[in-house]
């Protein structure tokens, strides 16, 4: 509640306005604190009633509205607009099509907004790299535009300064740069293919004719483009359509949880993770389009070969599995290459050598050269180039019809360490007088053998623009506080081509600066906002615009589609040269490290750091070793009995020279001999959240090993630290809870497991009667084939129900309160955990018909609804946690404490009106989205004149449902047989878990499916 | 007596040991009875009550703690949602119920032994069941709300309690056990007042005495209605006392938690309640009959008689345990027999083991007629015993939960420091009350032993009328 | 007692005995001469016997506590069955409303699970009867008196102690001396005489 | 100090409790159990009164807007100025804008408007307070009800007959389950939907009739209105 609070700090858009005192919040006037902060620059801007300007106003209503989401209940005021935006109505949900980038390619989002707050996030449906689906990144912005701890202030030397201070500086500066063109003037910018990126880039060019744009990630991709380069003799994009593939084999490429089209690579790979084409309707009902081409004949069911060093999110959905260290991949790749491509083993003997005879190698070529045009190699961007090239040289061979490239559309394909190592010799030159970072804080993110922080101390005027104050603020002259992708005007390019729009949702909470008024200010026009930059450098781009009627009908349409009238990516069909691939690998020999090798990998939480400061990807577990709120690393089962090393154990790694201190996890499934560690914690930046968690792994990779490859020792230090684990027990007891069949088993139809957990339910007492008017019975079915347990239903719940986050102690006490998990089970082969199998299973209430928590509520605080909901009445609940200890699911969450007090500020403004935000002492859970089933019904129900009409299949879609890529999730009633979700429950691998309890669960799980290879077997 | 003895020719030692020692009068049982609520209490009644009221305050600041805080200062988390909170609440209920045992069945078996013993054990059950009622309040996370919404008071939300809850059902046994007990206890109570009335000499106690005596003349005719509403109290307390542990036992047996899920739970609840209490009686009653000078009317033979109990109460504890085993085995799902080989085998085997070691062993030294009579025998023993009753419900409460149906969910439980506070805090509580009691009410029921002696006395002459 | 004309006082005449078995015996005697209700014995212990003596009728107590135990046990399942498995559409508004039964599905159970019903049932029909039993004892014995006439015999005090006392009442002023002299033929002690309020 | 040594028959001066205390005792236990039970039905009553529910009290707003005025003497509609009640769960309240757009012309200089100028020139919003105040965990849905033939004044009674807003029906959930368990005798036609004078003058058939068309059917879930 935007109460007036003492205790808050207050935000003022600028230093100058501090010191004139222009409109601060006048507390004589009694304007809540939230309203002061969003309140204009003043009466004049709001005149003129455009989007823009009533977002800023929109804070007004928040007094009013927020109340709903909390159970305080304060002498309640009123504060309407003085003039009522076009489109804006207090109580009725807003949507806005918007974008956001990641690596530098842009996936669509269809913004949530409720009284000018963005709540939640979704994929936009119009937008192809999103279709609708949304990962975990997508959906913590919603977290992450409210992040309390974001950069507020302009900072000079670490005073405070302002923007107009800043642009003054930069006038005077360009002055200066004039003579000698700017060629002392260097962007440091992280990779991007925004057009609109672009043209400022030529906008800065003409001013500056010499200053020069670099490229900066410590996720680069930039092997891709080398392993074209070096198979093609050109750099190209790389693009994979996995509802073509039917033998996959991912070379430590983990395509469905990273890269720029993860999500699509999600939903077509999981339209053949399972046996037959009905199944994948899921998928379809996303948006995806099923006009692809699909291959006529054969097995629709594809087949997956992972090898890799630590388990990834794809290793998990493999059918098969090799443990292999990072640095073994290339051999893995040359032993294939000598295989498939002709007359190739000569070039690569001796990379081959080590897996020459691999029984594995041998089925896995032979069932890619099997299936020809519908397999496909793929490989991560951790592998060097060499093993992009053979890769590509294979799928040439095949043919592969999986496989298409196209032209770059990032701005820079060279965005690797080496730009930070020229920018240290040019500093070290004194050739660059201005260096403008915008890439993300690379003074952490430089591997440890780059000087970067000291090099930054030879300019003499250094520019961070970054959303927090963190590592690299702290050596720049200027901090520039950025506007999040939420509050800023922009667009994007996703991977396929397709240009988006990015359009703000709400004014910059902590007066940041967007991107477009920075590049802007450089480009002489420093003093037109973003958006006008946007629509001048559209204005000049867009060329269907005249078949539209002009620029602004067009832009108008823009902006409610999100979307550019999709061009078709440009595909290039490119001239295999395997003498070049020989050439150069010809020399290469293999030395093995002797003793233990290093992996880092990228985390699935906070990616390389970036989102380090985001709570709830903190606190979001892991997908393979459920740890939250931090790294840890990971060892294989037989490496720890061998060096008597026991998870939670913290050991000194040291790494040529470089050592740091982390806890281990004893991770089944681990390659021999090696430690995985992910990178992007123990940041020392100002961000509260991120600062101190887990340990710095930038710290011991080098420019020369920068994911392996280099020797690490380990050493006791007596110390543990107590993991935050959502998980503890990885192993099923032999309990028939998450099952798997083979495909084999399913098409003839033998699922005995899943046979012995259906059937007939009797039951002593008469059943209770459908007195649903409409007759709806709400289920859920899970089809655990199509989950990658890639995580991003836990943030879509944890988004659109006001779920709290408790903290790593919290944690370790088993209190974290995710609605929804997903549990990850390992399954021994032949008896040991060295192979483990994974299988994961999203478990959130299931809505028993025959509920056991129900009956044991002393106060009918949770009862059954008409409709066969297993409602939860936070406000009736006492807290006896009966009901939880009934609940053979343990998907009940109790609130120990008052987790709403770690709300602060601009936190609370997340908070979605449409659910109670439970108090201190009350149980809470899933309700199948309980909010939206009602909002359907309120929509249908008042149509017509109040008439009405019965709600459609698929017209109430749940968080979980809406986010999942892969469509694993399906909801509906099944009253209507031709439902989906009726259709899923009557699949013969549906099943109830725990089935023999009776508590008739509605969510039904459908049992996963492998499809091994028999030569493997 | 000893003159009776001369006639008999049953031999010393079969011969049953007297229950009120060496030559009594009425006149001499009112002043050793009525002596210590006279006398000055001396120092180590104060500094047993210093003690006690110290942990009382440690449990006022633990409430107060949790009140403010929330449930999350305790231990409890997923899937372990209840701890301590419940575990000491069915610990002390059922201590209580060795003192309604002891006054309402003894009394209608006719067993004269319990006369000298009931007040004392109706006094501890009153104290231990106000220790239990605390936690099934305070361990709600709201129980300002429970406070009231457990009730069927009519109210403006037209919503009622579930009465299919067993939650419900704990409310109405408790609050009624606990009245129950305390008219019973205050019934008997009324004589011994009358008399404390005229035999005290300060006027200031024969006018507090006086008032809560109601005026008792001892008439024939108040006695006659007064034998039988002792009577039928005690005829309902009978159904009573088996119900409450039986509903107690019913918010685990009538749950799905493998390790709750037991139809043999009311039977062995029931019997472990008898077990506890009386050894809890014993251990209590051992010091007291020393300070107080009450050795001639709490002799050994009583002890000797609640020995057995506890051995034969054992036994049954132990029988309901194999039981249960076996039907989880028999039953043959994988969730039952997990969880048996949890208990055996898993992370909190310590606490399964020491149990059996203290229920089920332990009181077999009471097979001996010279454990029974070795008063630190036998008060370990009884200490053990309480020991062991605490772990039974750590094993059912704790151990099933942190293990049941999804693995993934499976967890640990750590009792926090305010855990521990409560548990010595209500024990503070329950020694607070009991030494309070000692000092102010007769710890022996007067007027009862009076009955006991003119009886024995007439069966004596008898006796002796028969020679 | 509503007198129009004021009735002659009654007397209590006391006495005390050493022995239990004097005092029963004494009773009979009295009895033999002709008192009946006007008789009492007290003393400090339930006394064998004393109530044959008396000839005292059945008690009370039983019959009261049997309807006590039916009408808790009636309340109890009633108030459970209404609340939780009845709705009556009559009842509506501010007042009624309230009392109206709300059926909700729990956990699919039947609204009116009779079995669910039967622990609070019992608990009800004991809490009552218990009250019954009590309050009962004490109407009946017309306690709470903490005036009574024989507190007025300072030597009654023993009466709770060690001695058994008899009071007989009279109005007759001529009986009560020759009463007295019964008395002390019996072997009473502490004979002595309290004339009773008008007003008790 | 013990039992007196000496016979306990020693003589005090008096009886220990007078005559009248037998009076005192019985008159004390009256008093208590009549206290109760009046204790009780107090509870019982002050939980349904306006003391409680806070009904029929005037609220004063920021400015002094009259509903007899402008709705009974005008005509003026419920939705002219509450434009939401019929697609949104608020009903909405009138932006200033709206004030201003009538009294731009009309009253302009009227002392009684001052604020309304003052939020218009300095874009400060007016601050109205909340009449009607639900618990926040309650979501009722103005569209829901109005669509469905529940008129404004049945829940918020006669405003046209109001100078300052009060809250007309206790407002509080037996209240709400009333309507749910029993719907039609609060039915009426759209047309009359905002009429403040409306009578059936058979409640009972008239809503029957309306609920059969609007296919009225509600609903006594939990979810209805708690989520």
């Amino acid at each position: 509640m935007p109460q007036i609070d003492p205790t808050k700090p207050r935000f003022w858009r600028s230093v100058e306005d501090f010191t004139s005192g222009a409109d601060r919040p006048k507390a004589a006037h009694g304007y809540p604190e939230l309203v002061g902060r969003e309140f204009p620059v003043g009466a004049t801007e709001i005149d003129g009633a455009t989007r823009r300007d009533f977002l800023k106003l929109v804070g007004l209503t928040a007094a009013g509205t927020m109340a709903a989401g909390c159970m305080r209940n304060p002498p309640e005021r009123i504060l309407p607009y003085v003039r009522q935006p076009a489109d804006i109505r207090p109580g009725i949900p807003l949507h806005y099509a918007t974008s956001t980038s990641l690596g530098g390619y842009g996936i669509g989002l269809l913004v949530t907004s409720r009284e000018g707050r963005p709540i939640k996030v979704e994929g936009n449906p119009d937008h192809p790299a999103s279709f609708g689906a949304s990962g975990t990144f997508e959906q913590a912005l919603a977290y992450g535009v409210y992040d309390p701890q974001r950069g507020k202030h302009v900072k000079r030397k670490g005073e405070l300064s302002g923007w107009k201070s800043f642009k003054a500086d930069v006038i005077s500066r360009l002055e200066a740069a004039k003579a000698d063109n700017g060629k002392k003037i260097l962007f440091l910018d992280g990779p991007t293919a925004s057009p609109f990126d672009g043209w400022l880039r030529k906008q800065v060019g003409k001013t500056l004719p010499e200053a020069k744009f670099v490229t900066f990630t410590s996720v680069d991709r930039d092997a891709v483009f080398d392993g074209t380069e070096l198979a093609f003799g050109q750099r190209l994009e790389t693009r994979f359509d996995f509802d073509k593939a039917r033998v996959v084999l991912a070379l430590d490429d983990d395509f469905l949880e990273s890269g720029p089209d993860r999500l699509v690579h999600a939903r077509d790979f999981a339209r053949h993770r399972v046996p037959a084409p009905d199944g994948a309707e899921g998928a379809a009902s996303l948006g995806g389009d099923d006009a692809k081409t699909r291959p006529s004949a054969g097995e629709w069911m594809n087949r997956l070969y992972v090898a890799e060093c630590a388990y990834s999110v794809t290793g998990g959905q493999a059918d098969h599995r090799l443990r292999v260290r990072g640095s073994d991949i290339i051999c893995l790749a040359a032993a294939l290459y000598a295989r498939l491509v002709p007359d190739g083993a000569a070039d690569v003997a001796a990379l081959a050598a080590p897996y020459k005879d691999s029984k594995w190698v041998a089925a896995v070529a032979k069932d890619l050269s099997s299936r020809g045009a519908q397999a496909v190699v793929t490989v991560g961007t951790r592998q060097p180039a060499e093993v992009h090239a053979l890769a590509a040289a294979i799928n040439a061979t095949l043919k592969s019809e999986v496989v298409e490239y196209g032209r770059p559309l990032l701005l820079d394909t060279k965005s690797g360490s080496s730009t930070l190592k020229d920018i240290v010799a040019q500093a070290n030159a004194g050739q660059i007088d201005t260096l403008v970072i915008t890439a993300w804080n690379p003074v952490y993110a430089a591997p440890s053998d780059i000087a970067f922080a000291d090099a930054l101390t030879k300019i003499p005027n250094v520019v961070y623009y970054g959303q927090f104050e963190d590592e690299t603020s702290v050596h720049a002259h200027w901090f520039i506080p950025a506007a999040h992708d939420l509050e800023s005007w922009g667009d994007s390019t996703s991977i396929d081509g397709t240009v988006a729009i990015q359009q703000p949702l709400i004014a910059p909470l902590f007066d940041g600066v967007q991107r477009g008024e920075l590049f802007g200010a450089f480009a002489g026009m420093p003093d037109s906002t973003a958006h006008e930059l946007l629509r001048e450098a559209h204005s000049q781009t867009s060329a269907d615009m005249t078949a539209n009627g002009g620029f602004e009908p067009w832009w108008e349409r823009v902006l409610q589609k999100g979307v550019l009238s999709p061009t078709p990516p440009d595909t290039i069909t490119p001239t295999l040269q395997t003498a070049k691939i020989g050439e150069r690998l010809r020399p290469f020999k293999f030395e093995r490290i002797e003793g233990i090798e290093i992996n880092y990998v990228v985390d699935n939480k906070v990616h390389d750091g970036r989102y380090g400061d985001n709570a709830w990807l903190q606190e979001l577990p892991e997908p393979l070793t459920k740890v939250v709120w931090g790294n840890v690393g990971m060892i294989s089962p037989a490496m720890a009995e061998k060096n008597g090393l026991a998870a939670e154990e913290i050991v000194k790694l040291t790494v040529d020279g470089r050592t740091i201190e982390v806890p281990l996890f004893v991770l089944p499934g681990h390659a021999e001999d090696s430690i995985s560690l992910a990178i992007g914690y123990g940041r020392t930046g100002g961000e509260a959240i991120a600062r101190g968690v887990g340990s710095n792994a930038n710290a011991l990779r080098t420019t020369s090993a920068p994911w392996f490859g280099s020797r690490a020792t380990l050493a006791k230090t007596g110390k543990s630290d107590r993991l935050g684990i959502t998980q503890e027990h990885w192993a099923m007891e032999g309990r028939p809870i998450a099952l798997t069949a083979e495909l084999a088993d399913v098409k003839r139809k033998h699922l005995p497991m899943v046979e012995e957990q259906n059937g007939p339910q009797p039951s002593m007492m008469d059943e209770w009667p459908n007195t649903s008017p409409e007759g709806y019975r709400w289920a859920m079915a899970i089809d655990m084939a199509k989950c990658t347990g890639c995580n991003a239903c836990i943030l879509a719940c944890e988004s659109e129900n006001n779920i709290l986050i408790v903290g790593k102690d919290q944690v370790r006490r088993g209190r974290e309160m995710h609605w929804l998990r997903v549990d990850r089970y390992f399954e021994e082969v032949d008896g040991s955990l060295a192979d483990a199998k994974v299988v994961v299973q999203p478990m959130a209430c299931v809505q028993c018909e025959k509920a056991p928590c129900e009956y044991v509520c002393p106060v009918n605080a949770t009862v059954h609804s008409d409709e066969g909901l297993n409602d939860m009445v936070y406000n009736r609940c006492v807290g006896t946690r009966y009901c939880a200890n009934n609940c053979p699911y343990k998907v009940r969450r109790f609130n120990y404490l008052n987790w709403h007090n770690s709300l602060q500020g601009t936190y609370e403004m997340k908070m979605n009106p449409d659910v109670t935000v439970r108090a201190r002492g009350v149980m809470e859970k899933c309700t199948y989205c309980v909010q939206r089933i009602e909002q359907a019904r309120i929509a249908t129900r008042t149509e017509n004149h109040g008439v009405g009409r019965v709600i459609r299949d698929g017209e109430v879609v749940t968080a979980c449902q809406q986010s999942c890529a892969s469509g694993a999730i399906s909801f509906g009633s099944l009253h209507d047989p031709k439902s989906e979700v009726s259709k899923k429950h009557a699949d013969e691998r549906a099943y109830a878990v725990l089935w023999e309890l009776n508590t008739r669960p509605r969510t039904r799980h459908l049992a996963k499916v492998r499809n091994p290879n028999p030569e493997l077997a | 007596m000893s003159a009776a003895a001369a006639h008999t020719p049953v031999p010393e030692h079969l011969r049953e040991a007297p229950l009120i020692e060496g030559p009594q009068s009425d006149r001499t049982l009112t002043d050793s009875i009525l002596h210590p609520v006279w006398r000055d209490p001396g120092r180590g009644w104060w500094m047993a009550l210093a003690v006690t009221s110290t942990f009382l305050g440690i449990l006022v600041l633990c409430i107060a703690y949790l009140l403010l805080t929330g449930v999350g200062v305790w231990g409890n988390n997923s899937p372990v949602f209840w701890a301590f909170d419940i575990i000491n609440f069915v610990w002390w209920v059922g201590i209580g119920h060795a003192g309604t045992l002891i006054s309402a069945i003894l009394l209608l078996f006719q067993q004269g032994w319990r006369t000298s013993i009931n007040r004392f054990a109706e006094a501890m059950t009153l104290f231990a069941v106000i220790c239990a009622a605390i936690y099934p309040g305070l361990h709600t996370g709201r129980p300002w709300f429970a406070a009231y919404w457990l009730v069927p008071i009519p109210n403006t939300m037209d919503i009622w309690p579930n009465f299919k809850s067993p939650l419900v059902w704990d409310v109405f046994a408790i609050s009624t056990y606990f009245t129950v007990s305390l008219l019973f206890w205050y019934v008997g109570l009324i004589p011994d007042l009358a008399t404390l009335r005229d035999a005290s000499v300060s006027r200031t106690r024969r006018l507090v005495y006086g008032f809560f005596s109601l005026g008792w003349r001892g008439s024939a005719r108040h006695w006659y209605n007064w034998k039988w509403a002792y009577l039928l109290l005690a005829g309902i307390s009978t159904p009573l006392v088996l119900s409450v542990h039986t509903i107690v036992s019913f918010d685990f047996a009538t749950s799905i938690i493998p390790g709750w899920h037991t139809t043999i739970f009311p039977p062995y609840f029931v019997a472990g309640a008898v077990f506890s209490g009386f050894a809890m009686v014993l251990s209590l009653l051992i010091p007291a009959r020393h300070f107080m000078g009450l050795k001639h009317v709490l002799t050994m033979r009583h002890i000797d008689n609640m020995c057995k109990i506890i051995l034969v109460t054992g036994w049954m504890v132990t029988f309901g345990y194999i039981c249960e085993y076996f039907a989880d085995w028999y039953s043959g799902s994988i969730y039952e027999v997990g969880q048996i080989l949890v208990r055996m085998l898993g992370p909190y085997a310590w606490s399964f083991w020491l149990l059996v070691f203290c229920n089920c062993i332990v009181a077999n030294l009471f097979w001996f007629r010279s454990m029974r009579r070795n008063l630190w025998v036998v008060w370990i023993v009884a200490a053990l015993v309480n020991v062991g009753m605490w772990l039974e419900r750590f094993v059912i409460i704790v151990v099933s939960l942190h293990r049941d149906f999804m693995p993934a969910s499976w967890g640990m439980y750590y009792p926090t420091i305010i855990d521990i506070g409560m548990i010595t805090g209500t024990m503070g509580l329950f020694g607070t009350a009991f030494l309070v009691f000692l000092k102010f009410v007769p710890a022996v029921a007067l007027a009862e032993v009076k009955e006991l002696r003119y009886e024995t006395e007439l069966q004596l002459q008898h006796a002796e009328e028969a020679h | 007692m509503s007198a129009s004309k004021p009735k002659p006082p009654t007397h209590w005449i006391l006495g005390s005995f050493k022995r239990a078995d004097k005092c029963l015996a004494a009773i009979r005697a009295l009895r033999v001469s002709g008192e009946k209700e006007n008789l009492d014995i007290y003393s400090a212990y339930p006394l064998h016997g004393a109530e044959a003596a008396l000839g005292l009728k059945r008690s009370k107590v039983p019959l009261i506590v049997l309807c006590c135990a039916i009408f808790g046990a009636f309340n109890g399942y009633t108030v459970q069955t209404w609340a939780n498995a009845t709705s009556v559409s009559s009842l509506s508004g501010e007042w009624l409303g309230s009392l109206r039964g709300y059926i909700l599905d729990v956990g699919g159970r039947t609204a009116h699970a009779w079995p669910l019903n039967i622990p609070i049932t019992f608990e009800l029909g004991v809490l009552i009867s218990a009250f019954g039993a009590v309050l009962g004892m004490l109407i009946i014995n017309g306690l709470p008196r903490l005036h009574h006439p024989v507190f007025e015999v300072e030597a009654f005090r023993s009466a709770q102690i060690d001695r058994y006392w008899i009071s007989v009442t009279t109005k007759d002023d001529l009986k009560r001396e020759q009463l007295r002299e019964q008395l002390a033929q019996l072997g009473a002690e502490d004979i002595s005489t309290v004339e009773e309020g008008a007003d008790e | 100090m013990g039992l007196n040594p000496r016979s306990p028959m020693a003589t005090t001066s008096h009886v220990l409790f007078p005559r009248w205390s037998n009076h005192l005792v019985r008159a004390a236990l009256g008093a208590v159990g009549i206290g109760a039970g009046m204790l009780l039905i107090f509870a019982f009553a002050y939980f349904r009164s306006p003391l409680f529910t806070r009904q029929n009290e005037p609220i004063n707003q920021p400015v002094e807007f009259d509903h007899r005025h402008h709705v009974r003497d005008h005509g003026i509609d419920c939705r002219f100025c509450h434009t939401t009640v019929e697609k949104g769960e608020s009903a909405g309240y009138p932006p200033t804008e709206v004030c201003g757009s009538c009294h731009g012309q009309v009253w302009n200089k009227s002392p009684y408007l001052a604020t309304i100028r003052a939020s218009l020139f300095t874009n400060k919003p007016l601050e109205w307070l909340r009449v009607n105040d639900l618990r926040d965990y309650v979501y009722f849905n103005h569209s829901a009800h109005v669509n469905k033939g529940v008129g404004c004044a049945t829940c918020h009674g006669r405003v046209d007959e109001m100078a300052a807003v009060f809250k007309h029906p206790p407002m509080n959930m037996g209240w709400c389950l009333d309507c749910h368990r029993n719907p039609n005798h609060n039915l009426r036609p759209r047309e009359f939907i905002t009429s403040m004078t409306w009578k059936a003058e058979d409640p009972e058939a008239i809503g029957a009739a309306v609920a059969k068309q609007n296919n009225v059917h509600t609903r006594t879930s939990c979810s209805t209105c708690h989520r």
